[in-house]
């Protein structure tokens, strides 16, 4: 066994403390506040490389999925300077490993070409929620119409809508049912003139991310931007790693939480006392809470980074929903603790904890939520394997 | 033993519910985002009378708190509407209260006539925050100079600063330390000279109280609105009714929570069931939990009112603490809850649930936090020492 | 509103606090460990005229079940001293007030007769269990046949079974499938050659309810001995009060292990500290929790308890479920809590709180559980009522 | 990273699982119900050559410690099948490897021809509780006179007491104060005169232990079964390695709740639905949370067991601290939800469900119990002291 990150990729979490630092951090707030996309912070990122680290090697980048561990770690320390960028930076970076995993050669030093000149390729986007015990449905189709697809369809949660400089299709291809043969994944810039924001993503969590809804209006994409084939992006080695990279980022609103909260519980001194409330036993033991909740949750997550990589990603399915369970419900338990040690002044818009522990509730909710992970575990408990599509 | 509410105060209760739906609601998510005082919702609750309810009879009002069970069912039906009125007319409410008892003749009159021509009033008292082992301490200082007192200081989270018509503030007359020989009440115009606000409510929780700082430098105030003695301010009759009102309105967050998802889940259909999402066991479940959560901290509020009626403050003081807890504890557990239940529509500004979310976490915070609760609940036990103060 | 216990019945819940000291509590250990049948109890709880308690005035009784509330405290501090004890009190004085209620004049004054002397009648029996979201089923049948019923059939967990001296049993009349019409209850004399044990009770917890399992084989009752109509026994007036009583009895367990460990920590002294554990604040927070949960647990026990007589027991379904759910989980709650305070001599079998501890977990799972408590409550939320058959 | 386990102990851990299933399980609930040493289980690990298994190369041992990932993945394997047996086990087995470690050579080979020849070591620490605040301290003190070594003195918790072949007491040189000079370990043969046991271990807890207390009056021991040196004894690779044991094992009780549970809901069949309990989705829920506890305690265990190898003791206490604390609330979790989910029939000590329950409750408090965890892993994060001491 060995628990330690592989040594040639230490640099990047090492970078990634120090970018989350002097770089995310400072501009937190005004993101958070105001719902601004941050682009700055992709477009710093990318000077150093950072955004195109999924890439292959040949292709100027780290392959860093061949190393989920420590891409979940790198995750996980960009979200303690600002959540919003983690996610944005996921979103792009599963991209570009997808096109590396699934794309033609003409596809991989296209857009391995667009990835490298700093251009942001992300949103996802949702159909109309399905129940918690159904399947993956998808009413928006792709009909090919000579050289082009025609799309036409309206989407939800659509991240980084109306920012990102290529967005990301998830449809249907033609009429066929069975999502297995026919659900595609289409990239198109985002000045395709068939775009239209539908409503404003006004949220309380991750504004940054600006999530807006969409109409698909009649929008037209030359044949060569299907990544894949039908049905390829829900393979079972596929479809988990999008998933995965949450479980970091949202974690890591829960360690943004706790290192601010011990630096508050060592500098904090109450009248008359003369002394950190650090030296308080009922704070000691709540942070002794928060700190075991945060190392067991890291651990999850790394094991079901290296189980993605040793066994492949249909094997790992059980792990990375077990790891999101944890990271979702670790960070929402240590940002309340840490509310509640914090005091009055934890509520204090300028203090970055209020905005984790805004964060660390969209973490309980994007899916897969806490009912369907553990209804997930469960099955692979209690019939030895879950379906990766849901059901 | 006879759980009725006072057939008497019924009405009131009744209308306290009416105009929480028809008026508090309808601005409560407004003054939220814009962070600003539910002015139009005070100036409803002012043509109501209910800016009058605690003063005596026979100055015109409802003596409220000679039935706290009434007074604390009213603030919990007014909270379901608007959390930020029904803290702060709470405040007005209960400052009146102990003015009117402890004025003399000239000031009573003079107050009460403020009151019934719409004057509102704010209860200053939170100094720098001090240790939990300690009591509080009073550093505002009060020095007479002929029929004037000049008064200094600064105080912290003071509810409807900049928008109360009078600041009650508690100081210490200078050249005394004991807070029993020289704690007084002065009751200031807001709009006297040396009063600024150096620093706002900048929160994300309870952002319509206008809980600014407020700095006090050479105000000078009239003698006849000094008011009180040090005895009879620290008299155990005062901050237990501040707390039970606290309860029954953070409480109120929760109740409001789950009418909420309530309605939300028997309307909400996933695709491809077509059921609302209130027939899946695992949604029951959690709106089991959040039902009987809300009636254990309800019963506690009543037992604690009707203690504090039947058997004084001193007695009243445990029970309170105990239903300050679990009202805080519920109305936290109950809104994550419903969040979850709710999903990604849950995060979204345009519904009011993110909003009882965050104000929730003011309940865990705000005095007596939980953690003080806690210790207070078992130093009753352990030392059984009936009158543990909680000033 | 008025919380005091009826005045006219607060000596019965002075005796009880004074019986279950001295006369149970020394008890309690021997019945435990060797699963003794607490006989010995009974006769000096009958002695002092406790065990008629539920029987109208005029039959020598008090008529408890008209002040539930009463009856609910009598049954939590009985539990304080012997769980076990406290059970068999229920099952026999529930028994006492459905002959009171649904008995004819004489049935009423022979089985009153009986009571009065000293006779335990108790043992409700349960048939093959059924699905959480099933409804109540029931395959022993009584079948006429001149004067008698003829019954034959197979009961799980028997309470009492082999040491009551009349046995109740709840069958279905004839052949008639729907309950509301056939579920009948009949009582027996435990003499009754019919009656056979097929299966020892041997569990970790209620161990001196002695819960075997039994054959009625061709068991004959005469027709006389039936209570009540077909149907009657289950009538919404009727059958929750059978349960609600369980829920006091479970929170007993807590109660006691709650003064246990308050006066543990308030005596045990650790090396070389010379002064006891009560001062350590880690300590003192979870008796503060523990404090808080039993509280709230009692107010709703006592507010179901009123309930009952001020609104009828069908309007109460909603808060003995509450109840149920929130004295259960107290109870295993502050038995957890009691253990890691207590430490290693917690675990040892002299010591009640490893009594207590277990029997609180059968308080988890007798019906109804937690999860059906839940169901039941969301129901009454999301549907304004539930089924008291728990359809 | 590479989370596999070192592949040439695997063997050894199958056989564990072999062991635990075909002999241990079969005879743990006779044992723990008859309060006695599971001396059958432990006769057939020493044919097996487990109880050698720390025993150096050289001395015809497995030197498992060596590789503490396996050694506590052997002992997790063994307490699934009998937790008592396990843990006395890991005691033998881990002050063997101590023994042997700090013997000199004449020493070495005689205890490790013993072991050889089947005899078992008991580890003999437990004074009276000392106060969480502080370390431990130790009055059993070894005289010398001549060529022997006289010891008085009394120790607590002493497992296989009446059953170890050799008691290792941790005891003080008499005229020294200091733990660091004059802290020795006796070897003492159990039949040594004066050796008494005045009080016995009647727990609910780990029955099969035979944890009794130990008196020592005047107890002669010849000189050369005294071993070690204060440095030798309190260097800081001892007491951990008992700590990630106790995790390893405690961890037992639940997975060995969750493999009965699982077995149980896919058999289990309520009326009328006949379909297995494990398709109830509140069921699955539970399951759910109890595979996730248990997956994020065992990766802690293998993390603080992995840094304990390759960063040694020192760096590993915290890690291993946060193992015990998240493997004891892990294992009461899942012993709770598989009781509530069981319902009735697990209750009956005909099945093993309340045995893993019980054991689960030594977890909590057996040192370091959850408080010290906490207080521990608080201090580590506030002083960043790397080598907080747990002894």
């Amino acid at each position: 066994m060995d628990f330690r990150i592989n040594p040639e990729n230490e640099d990047l979490l090492e970078r990634a403390k120090i970018y989350a630092k002097e770089i995310l951090a400072p501009r937190a707030e005004k993101i958070d506040q105001e719902g601004i996309f941050p682009r700055e912070n992709f477009n710093d990122l990318a000077r150093e490389g950072f955004t195109s680290l999924t890439l292959p090697k040949d292709q100027g980048g780290r392959d860093l999925y061949e190393d989920t561990a420590t891409y979940s770690m790198v995750l996980y320390e960009l979200s303690k300077g600002c959540t919003n960028t983690a996610m944005l930076f996921h979103m792009h970076s599963s991209i570009s490993h997808v096109i590396t995993y699934l794309g033609t050669d003409e596809q991989k030093h296209r857009y391995g070409e667009i990835i490298r000149s700093g251009k942001i390729i992300a949103s996802y986007a949702s159909e109309n929620t399905s129940s918690l015990h159904g399947v993956w449905r998808m009413e928006t189709k792709a009909i090919r119409d000579g050289d082009v697809y025609r799309i036409n369809g309206r989407k939800y949660f659509c991240s980084m809508a109306g920012e990102a400089d290529y967005y990301v299709l998830w449809v249907q291809l033609e009429d066929e049912e069975d999502l297995t043969k026919s659900l595609g994944l289409l990239i198109a810039p985002s000045d395709n003139p068939g775009f239209k924001i539908d409503q404003e993503w006004n949220s309380f969590a991750m504004r940054g991310t600006v999530s807006h809804s969409m109409i698909y209006d009649d929008v037209k994409i030359p044949v060569e931007d299907l990544v894949g084939r039908g049905g390829d992006p829900i393979r079972p080695d596929v479809l988990p790693k999008f998933g995965f990279g949450y479980s970091a980022v949202y974690l890591g609103a829960g360690g943004g939480a706790f290192d601010w909260v011990v630096n508050y519980a060592q500098t904090r001194k109450l009248m008359p006392d003369n002394v950190p409330i650090a030296t308080y036993p009922a704070i000691q033991r709540q942070i002794g809470e928060m700190k075991i909740a945060l190392e067991g949750a890291i651990l999850m997550l790394q094991r079901a980074g290296w189980m993605i990589n040793a066994h492949g990603a249909d094997k790992a399915y059980g792990a990375i929903n077990e790891a999101k369970y944890v990271c979702a419900e670790a960070s929402a338990f240590i940002t309340e603790k840490a509310l509640k040690v914090a005091g009055g002044p934890g509520l204090f818009r300028h203090n970055p904890l209020q905005r984790f522990h805004r964060e660390a509730r969209a973490g309980l909710i994007m899916p897969p939520n806490t009912e369907k992970c553990l209804e997930l575990t469960a099955k692979t408990v209690l019939e030895g394997s879950a379906n990766v599509l849901g059901s | 033993m006879d759980l009725r509410i006072n057939p008497e105060n019924e009405a009131l209760i009744e209308r306290a519910r009416e105009l929480a739906r028809d008026v508090l609601a309808t601005c409560a998510d407004e003054c939220d985002q814009e962070q600003r005082f539910p002015r139009e919702s005070f100036d409803a609750l002012i043509r109501e009378g209910f800016t009058r309810l605690t003063l005596p009879e026979s100055y015109g009002g409802r003596a409220l708190w000679s039935d706290p069970v009434c007074y604390a069912m009213v603030f919990h039906e007014l909270s379901q509407g608007c959390t930020n009125t029904a803290m702060t007319l709470h405040m007005h409410s209960s400052i009146l209260y102990f003015l009117l008892t402890l004025s003399d003749e000239e000031q009573k009159h003079r107050f009460a006539e403020a009151a019934r021509n719409g004057a509102i009033f704010g209860s200053h008292a939170g100094e720098a925050a001090s240790s939990p082992q300690w009591n509080r301490t009073i550093t505002t200082r009060a020095r007479k100079e002929g029929d004037e007192y000049v008064i200094n200081g600064q105080k912290y989270f003071c509810s409807m600063a900049g928008e109360a018509d009078y600041y009650v503030l508690w100081c210490l007359l200078e050249g005394v330390e004991e807070l029993q020989a020289g704690l007084r009440w002065a009751v200031l115009d807001k709009n006297l000279g040396g009063i600024t606000i150096p620093s706002r409510w900048d929160a994300f929780a309870m952002r319509g109280t206008a809980s600014h700082s407020l700095a006090y430098e050479d105000v000078r105030v009239p003698a006849r609105n000094i008011v009180g003695t040090g005895e009879g301010i620290l008299q155990p009759d005062f901050v237990p009714r501040f707390g039970l009102g606290y309860a029954a309105v953070y409480l109120g967050a929760g109740a409001a929570a789950l009418d909420w998802i309530v309605d939300y889940a028997l309307k909400r259909k996933l695709l491809p069931d077509n059921v609302p999402i209130a027939s899946y066991p695992a949604i029951q479940r959690q709106i089991g939990e959040m039902k009987i959560a809300y009636e254990t901290a309800l019963i506690m509020i009543q037992k604690a009112a009707w203690v504090l009626e039947t058997q004084g403050a001193a007695k009243a003081i445990p029970f309170i603490n105990e239903a300050k807890y679990t009202a805080s504890e519920a109305a936290a557990s109950m809104t994550e809850k419903a969040l979850k239940i709710a999903g990604g529509p849950g995060l979204l500004n345009d519904k009011p649930l993110q909003r009882f979310h965050r104000d929730a976490r003011a309940a865990l915070v705000m005095p007596p936090s939980t953690e003080k609760c806690l210790q207070m609940a078992s130093n009753f036990v352990l030392s059984q020492n009936e009158a543990a103060s909680i000033f």
